[in-house]
């Protein structure tokens, strides 16, 4: 399309909000406008390295409604960022909080959600260490965001990466996918639904604990499906591991709530966002070792073998569908937009 | 054409026009049932933009599947790719 | 969900598959008509799993697709203005007009609103009396009565600042406009569900004599579709031509009589042009004057509108049928979902967007 | 007060904008809120340790607008992470760079913001390992927040502390006090004046380091006085060292720019927030080498010696005025308003 | 700043204090009347350096102070509604009404604006032509000039949406009530400069002569100040009773004429209550009839306000100068800059506030 | 009362009503001269909530400063506190 073209223009000057949704154009935005101008290679990972074993990472979080069923937007922030360290197969040592307020929020909501973040973090046995409260004008927030850090120290032995999968690796999801998505929409006013659904949102720092001293270095990738769901997380796996990847449909864990509301709305349930699961790619010699581990906690209760590694085209994920075909599991491209025609 | 889904009623509300709430599968969502006037609680209608289309016949539906699930089996290695 | 997984068993689906390999001895074209059911096929890859040579071509049946540029055009300098909240499907958001889409607009600072039903759209203009609420009342017979309804509702109810933005269209003038094409190779009919399940499907029936074509309404899970398929062979095998019901369960021969009363009152047959195909005469639906007060396109003046489509993109032969996607040399290449030249690469079950998703390329069609 | 007096009641159930403007009301809603909940002693230092050695601190910034003469929200977040791990004694080591961003900013902005981030952590030497962007809607937001984190080892000998100031200590401020905040004012639409002024964000870890090199353990506290001014910082040190501190009104080193500013708004210089400067306590017989070792780098080169810590009420602040009298150097209460009347 | 910095040079500060304590041979009584002066005052310690024995009392020259509880509450009422945007200077919105303030009023989603000169709320009114602008004006005769060029640039330029909640109030009546009050102790007045750069010094000459009290009208600066309460001690000890004019760079006798002529035009003379020390005849400005359509008292019907003042708080003695903050009970405990009782604690140059920021205790008065 | 303080008369606008630019040493603010119709470029007005409310008199102001520079030093001990 030259400049000339008199056709249609996709919105190239400024920010969507489907930047925001962890599919094609945030990943755009990065590799166009983030990433060249820190010097950084592509943020594939959920967290960074400093220095040979220390592990660093942090997420903003805006979620709308801050009270949803299964937690709130304290909880979900240390979540999110003890997941973050714990899919480096880091120990979470520290995390800091930092609240942006918006005029008028009822203070009592604050402790609350402060109330919780700290709860949250005792139970993932991480310490919040420091934090910090700014205040933003009426108008120019909606109530609240929340932005944790955390740093951690990598477990012995643990390597994992998103660029770490190879050919023959088992893929498994640690449990049942879509519940933090749906959760949040049947919270929201403006769709008007109820659902049976909470929130998968839980620390998963254990869990790859139990991982790592069940398969060590053979644990290969380790990602959570927030934002852009297990497809994105596949995906971004595939390519940054340079492998082709295939999914059993009928394998993946989709709870029937979450499967009604997806067929309701037109979402795909592999696009909606987690907060309590995870995908891992395992040497297959240690598949077993690995799943038993995690079957024996909880949170990895649901554990499912969804798919392998497979010979095909470098960076593709394929789903073997119910009927028994195939197709390309495709990354949203910007926000999940209810498809209803 | 268009996203239209099966559910069941559950609740019939004294609304005008017509609505009450339709279950699908641990999902509840208010449904207008203005074109389906004889669809009562417990009867499943195909829901679209939030207005019941269509009331679900279960013995069509039933012999649908009869017919269905009356189809020899196959082999597999026919199948492909 | 009851009613819908008995529909996806991976078991049936094989049977049937295995049964169609059986009835097929020829290389048959059929065509479904509906955007939802080619989602589902192609998400599925149903289409994958047919016996060699048969054919599914995916018909025009998106309402997304076949909207005409001009009406994207009108909404997006209706939306523009401050006093406006637009409201739509959330498959519109995304549609290129000529120079933009709804979503960029918003990201402009325009009012744009995601909508489930248009009685959402009714009850935002009576929660924002001072602003003028818009609602985009694009799709098939299975939206009408719905968008009817807000009208209805917002007329009884006195919600004077709201109004529709239609551009209804009509499946059977389309479908009788496919086959009067002389590149016509479509050889049957899935005829929509859900339209069906509104209108009935007499409308089929002189469609069905005249061009010799078997139609079979169809539902939209997996199984539906094998069937429909099966069904719609069996008729080409034994060489008849009629009106069948696969989706026995939610459609009856005369559809939803209260329904159509509904779109009767509110909207009038007109001619309408649809995206990429061009104008098919009575083929769309309008609201009726005694409604022009809440009608967007009598109350908003929007001055002339000067419509242009990208020259590469050939969506009509597309939704005709008479090319596929991978055949179009923008197809992955300048036109991708994230920046679609077309509307048939905007919404996931407009036919460029669901073979792009489904990895489809030119070799591997 | 009672719940029935009849009286004037000041809002107590909801955020205001003073809760984050560093003075009384924060310190409030931190003593009160959140600190409480989380299990944390006052916050008073600029960072916190994590072991015996790492030093890690997070803030957010909210600053409008976003461009402004001497720096941007981007430059302006590195430098306030970096300061705060300086003020600890410590060499930072890494950062990160969580963005919200508002619907509609223009991706250029974006661009240049980031350049400007990845400038100023490149000329502190520390690297921006990581980040994160979230998108929120139109009118949710005002444009864009940035909050960066940073990692940090303390210097050897460096034990800097809020609480470390003893009596006797030489109170030094590193250059003029008032720069940055006039410099916001300055550039906001709404006050329609125009200042010879440019705020001074800058990074403060290099000069730290001379000053440890100077004074080791005989620097006794460090303070970037940000929100809250000059006057923010003594009273916070004088608090948690339990020590009084009188400051010569005259020895403070306010811009003439600045000094018009504030009188013709009605502020007070002291209570203005800086960017680029720093307070320090040090032990008198260290404190001749440590001024001369500031006064050697540019950005301490306006070091001046402004009073001590004297016998007296513990945390309190005394001003020596400039007629020869004496006044208690007093916090902000809420938001600093311009003050006409 | 030229004119500025050279009064505060702190030798000169000194060679003055010097000079006040050769001249004083007795604990006279004076009070600075203007706020501001008694922010420089307690600031800079300037009543700590005097004599000993002589004592500055504050007078009640703090708009924030007086403006009566029924005009916060008013612009409170006014300001909670959608279609209001309510500007006022700064110092305005910490004043305690009998239910909040406007900054509270503000966090729970009121429109409240900060105004740096009346004519940017003019602007704003201009700007924003669907929303109401009300300008809270308040203060003495040195705001009234500016007050009443918005009102006549709106009523120019037709900004029909501008409207003033006018609480203008006037210092020699309020000087005269106080000199009537059996418990006066004042013997000599600093009058504001900058109300007499407006007024002139005509009005004091009375006030002087029919009292005996020494007027010395005087800048804000610590040389402006001290060496105005030595002008006034000098009268004191001389047994003179005249106007004398400190502030001659800025001050003439017959004041600012055009100043006065826009007060005129805009305003006229009304009694008003002055907050803690109650009604004052003549001692206030409210606007003119033919400016109704921009008063906001006119044209916003807030029904009955009901206002209670908290019982601890001795504001107006405090603002009469019969008693120090410190004598107050609700001093430093339940009244602080935080918590505000009264409007003396709110403004920093509300002799409460002034008193409780310079660390000042009842042993330490 | 309030807050006045010197700035230097910079440019004075063609607008209606009179207004200008006050330079207060190195910051800058749009102010209304209404009320000084005398005041020209170069002179120091005294400016009160975006007003300028007086036209400072330099004769004056040098006698006052005289008369303050005039008085006898005094003897640093005799301050206090
Ligand atoms: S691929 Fe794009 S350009 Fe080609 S026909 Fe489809 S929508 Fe048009
Ligand atoms: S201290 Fe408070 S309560 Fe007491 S007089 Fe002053 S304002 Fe009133
Ligand atoms: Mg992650
Ligand atoms: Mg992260
Ligand atoms: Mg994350
Ligand atoms: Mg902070
Ligand atoms: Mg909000
Ligand atoms: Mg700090
Ligand atoms: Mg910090
Ligand atoms: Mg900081
Ligand atoms: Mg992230
Ligand atoms: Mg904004």
């Amino acid at each position: 399309m030259t400049s000339s073209c008199p056709v249609p223009h996709p919105e190239t000057e400024r920010v969507l909000l489907g930047h925001g949704s962890g599919g094609q154009l945030m990943a755009e935005l990065l590799t166009d406008v983030i990433t060249p101008e820190l010097g950084l290679t592509a943020p594939l990972e959920d967290a960074a390295l400093i220095g040979l074993n220390q592990v660093f990472s942090t997420d903003s979080y805006v979620v709308t409604p801050r009270f949803f069923p299964g937690g709130d937007i304290g909880s979900l922030a240390v979540h999110g960022t003890v997941n973050d360290l714990a899919m480096r197969g880091a120990r979470p040592l520290a995390l800091s909080l930092a609240y942006i307020v918006e005029e008028g929020l009822p203070l009592s909501e604050l402790r609350d959600i402060t109330r919780s973040a700290a709860a949250a973090a005792r139970a993932a046995g991480v310490p919040i260490v420091t934090g910090d409260t700014k205040v933003v004008g009426r108008g120019a927030a909606d109530g609240l965001y929340v932005t944790t850090t955390g740093v951690g120290m990598r477990l012995r032995d643990a390597r994992p990466s998103a660029a770490g999968a190879e050919p023959g690796d088992v893929v498994l999801v640690s449990g049942p996918v879509g519940l933090h998505g749906i959760a949040i929409l049947s919270a929201r006013e403006g769709l008007g639904f109820d659902a049976d659904v909470s929130s998968d949102s839980r620390p998963l720092n254990d869990l790859v604990a139990a991982m790592i001293a069940a398969g060590g270095a053979d644990v290969h990738a380790l990602r959570d499906p927030t934002r852009g769901g297990l497809a994105g997380s596949l995906n971004e796996i595939a390519a940054a591991s340079g492998v082709c990847v295939e999914v059993v449909e009928s394998a993946v864990p989709v709870p029937v709530p979450v499967a009604a509301a997806c067929d309701l709305l037109g979402l795909d349930p592999w696009h909606v966002a987690n907060e309590g699961c995870l995908v891992a790619f395992v040497a297959p010699g240690s598949a077993d070792a690995v799943v038993a581990a995690m079957r024996a906690l909880p949170e990895g209760a649901g554990t499912a073998v969804v798919g392998e590694v497979v010979e095909g085209v470098a960076g593709r994920v394929l789903a073997r569908t119910l009927v028994g075909s195939s197709r390309v599991v495709d990354v949203l491209v910007g926000e999940q937009l209810p498809r209803i025609c | 054409m268009c996203l239209g889904i099966p559910g069941r009623i559950v609740t019939v509300d004294d609304t005008e026009p017509r609505s009450g709430t339709v279950d699908f599968d641990g999902l509840r969502r208010p449904v207008c049932l203005v074109y389906t006037p004889e669809a009562e609680v417990g009867d499943h209608v195909i829901v679209h933009v939030g207005f019941a289309i269509a009331l679900v016949d279960e013995e069509e539906a039933a012999r649908t599947l009869a017919v269905l699930r009356a189809m020899p089996d196959a082999i597999e290695t026919e199948l492909g790719p | 969900m009851k009613h819908l997984q008995e529909y996806r068993d991976p078991v049936l689906a094989r049977r049937l598959l295995a049964e169609l390999r059986t009835t097929a001895t020829a290389p048959w074209t059929i065509m479904e008509v509906c955007g939802g059911q080619t989602h589902t096929i192609v998400r599925q890859g149903i289409d994958r799993l047919l016996p060699a040579g048969m054919r599914m071509i995916h018909g025009p049946g998106c309402p997304v697709c076949v909207t005409p540029l001009e009406t994207i055009d009108r909404a997006l300098a209706i939306a523009a203005r401050p006093d406006v909240i637009l409201t739509s499907y959330g498959d519109m958001l995304r549609v290129p007009g000529t120079s933009g889409d709804l979503l960029s607009l918003k990201a402009r600072g325009a009012d744009v609103r995601v909508v489930y039903t248009p009685l959402d759209a009714v009850r935002t203009a009576a929660e924002n009396p001072g602003r003028e609420v818009v609602f985009l009342a694009v799709g098939f017979e299975t939206t009408a009565p719905a968008n009817a309804m807000a009208v209805l509702h917002a007329a009884a109810t006195g919600v004077t600042n709201f109004s529709a933005l239609v551009s209804q269209v009509l499946v059977p003038p389309a479908i009788t406009a496919l086959m009067d094409d002389p590149d016509a190779q479509v050889q049957a009919f899935l005829a929509a569900g859900h339209v069906c399940a509104v209108m009935g499907w007499t409308e089929y029936e002189p469609i069905a004599r005249a061009y010799g074509v078997p139609v079979v309404v169809t539902g939209f899970e997996p199984l539906d579709l094998l069937e429909g398929v099966l069904m719609a062979v069996r008729q080409l095998e034994q060489g008849r031509a009629e009106v069948e019901n696969q989706y026995a369960r939610a459609v009856r021969r005369s559809g939803n009589t209260a329904a159509q009363d509904a779109i009767r009152r509110v909207f009038q047959v007109t001619d309408r042009t649809w995206r990429g195909i061009g104008p098919i005469p009575a083929s769309g639906l309008a609201l009726r004057p005694e409604f022009a007060r809440h009608d967007a396109a009598v109350r908003f003046e929007v001055g002339d509108l000067v419509t242009r489509e990208s020259p590469d993109c050939i969506a009509g032969d597309v939704l005709r049928g008479t090319r596929l996607p991978t055949d179009c040399s923008a197809y992955g290449r300048t036109c991708t979902p994230r920046t679609p030249l077309g509307a048939p690469m905007v919404s996931s079950e407009g036919t460029c967007a669901a073979f792009f998703n489904a990895g489809r390329t030119p070799e591997h069609r």
